[in-house]
């Protein structure tokens, strides 16, 4: 690719919800990049893939749960959301999600969509 | 003379719960909390002697805000109150975070 | 609600070392109010590493996010809870009682490691969060 | 000295994440400082999370201790390297830039994370620390 | 469109050096630095498919200062001014922190 | 033991130094613990046991380097260190110590040692 093309945002989500602002502090930077008209990505690896499970509720432990704006993507044209599947898989959690952009990728296949981003952030 | 073990973060990230597991002893009593409740999942649980009588508990609202389901037979739902009872039941506290 | 029993063991401190704009904090406040409402005589909270960013009245949380600092004056206004700060950790984050910056909450008591001693030896318990 | 050879890929931008009271700070600012030394064209430094405690003038730093913010202070006149507060992050950690309790140092810009889509979309590289 | 990775901490602790790997692709250059020169002594490090032709390097002053000895069969000594030079040789950074 | 006993401290070291503050953060309660004349001992396990290791120098990485500090231990009656065995096999480490009180423990009586104590707290 060469200097003057599209430049594109993959964030790499490694921590599960609640516990640390990890994934509220990725999400803010994917939600501007949206608002922007900026291409962005989201890749859910280790626990980042326990942001992605279904009925969660973090009002139960007096988080502001951010896992609810996930439900903005469309909003923003956020329609790449990948989940390793192994990381799925080490957990034991079934892919049922909040949302409906997940796609699950194998290993090879998640390596592959994350590389062909310019920028990287991981969080 | 056992010992309070309060588990707070999630073995698939950290090796925190296994240095736990290499000190606990027998009568212990282990609480998950926080993203220590991801360790309900993990194949560590299995690893623990069923002989040394360790007693595993999760502060159920903490696992419950995180979908995580509770197998009772193997785990006992507990609240912040049980947690504090506990503190004082057992002889000393080691916090895993 | 629980009830401690035996009133010969149930001297509580706690050392708080999480930041308040993380939810394991929130859980270490859980602990501590439901300490209090049982019965336990909690002697006092240390603030160290992070935790001493709990004391600065800088902070400035958005009005639908959990308030941490506005429990713990509940707390403190209500069971006369003792809050102490590790200045020493506190003058690295940039919380300072010196009068030109002063930003802690007085609610907090400026305090050094040596009340630390104080604590883990009167205590029956300390429980680290 | 390491020198680039080609001219033609070198704009970086820096993105860092940790507290000046931790040693992945030097690391974060000894890369930068190669960086510049070298010719590379960093088009700026962009503060997030707990990197946003750089910015805090009421920061205590012990006189035998590495002093991190004087070494941006001279990065940032040598080399008129932009410096980007992320100022949501820095209102959470009690740094804010209302006149009352003003404490961001001057060699920083307060930013938002508009500033990030600027930087990452005009660099060739960014670098996270 | 080879990556650069820059792994930061000790994969004893933390399993961000096993997610690097899981995500390393052929001619990828790993960059041990911080905390994560510990890693030139964990097992994962055998783990690597040697036809991948991934490269191992370790800033030398990171490795010294925690007196981590450096298998110069299997690593590469680099300096900061490599590690600037490596950002701009690879197509994308990612850094494992 | 009784409630008027003497209340004891270990403190339980599990993190590599340099990289953050948590060493120096412990060792300045084990100092003030003995200047206080209070019982302190210290226990290394996991990534914390690379503290104890000989030839580390933080001056070249610009770090103040507090594991200097460790050699003071005599001057504040601090004998009890303990090094964990296991940890430092894992870890392909010699128990070649920059202090001479280290005594390395199996993983039994590491536990032993550690829960002869009334409080504990771990970094």
């Amino acid at each position: 690719m060469t200097k003057a093309a599209v430049k594109t945002l993959a964030i790499l989500n490694a921590k599960a919800p609640y516990s640390n602002t990890a994934g509220k502090d990725a999400l803010d930077i994917a939600l501007i990049f949206g608002s922007f008209e900026q291409s962005v990505s989201l890749f859910f690896q280790g626990d980042g893939v326990c942001q992605l499970i279904s009925n969660q509720d973090g009002a139960i432990i007096s988080v502001k749960d951010y896992l609810k704006t996930f439900s903005a993507f469309e909003f923003y044209d956020i329609e790449n959301v990948y989940a390793c599947k192994a990381s799925l898989e080490e957990r034991s959690l079934l892919a049922s999600f909040h949302i409906k952009e997940v796609q699950v990728l194998s290993r090879k296949d998640f390596a592959d969509k994350l590389t062909l981003h310019h920028t990287i952030l991981r969080f | 003379m056992a010992t309070l073990h309060i588990v707070r973060q999630s073995a698939f990230s950290s090796n925190d719960f296994f240095q736990c597991l290499q000190i606990v002893t027998d009568n212990d009593v282990i609480v998950f909390i926080d993203d220590g409740c991801y360790n309900l999942q993990h194949s560590l649980i299995n690893s623990i002697d069923t002989n040394k009588n360790i007693q595993l508990k999760v502060i159920e609202q903490h696992a419950n805000a995180r979908a995580i389901a509770i197998n009772e037979a193997v785990f006992t739902k507990v609240s912040m109150g049980d947690l504090v009872s506990l503190t004082f039941e057992n002889s000393r506290v080691i916090t895993w975070q | 609600m629980y009830r401690l029993e035996s009133k010969t063991v149930n001297k509580l401190s706690v050392m708080i070392t999480t930041p308040p704009y993380n939810n394991l904090s929130v859980t270490a406040l859980n602990y501590v109010e439901t300490a209090l409402k049982a019965g336990v005589e909690l002697i006092g909270v240390f603030f160290y590493q992070d935790g001493v960013m709990h004391a600065n009245t800088n902070t400035q949380v958005a009005s639908d996010e959990f308030q941490v600092l506005s429990h713990w004056q509940r707390l403190h206004q209500e069971y006369k809870l003792p809050l102490h700060l590790c200045i020493t950790a506190a003058e690295k984050r940039g919380i300072s009682d010196e009068q030109s910056t002063q930003n802690i909450h007085p609610i907090f008591t400026v305090s050094g490691l040596g009340e630390l001693v104080e604590l883990s030896t009167t205590a029956d318990r300390m429980v680290q969060f």
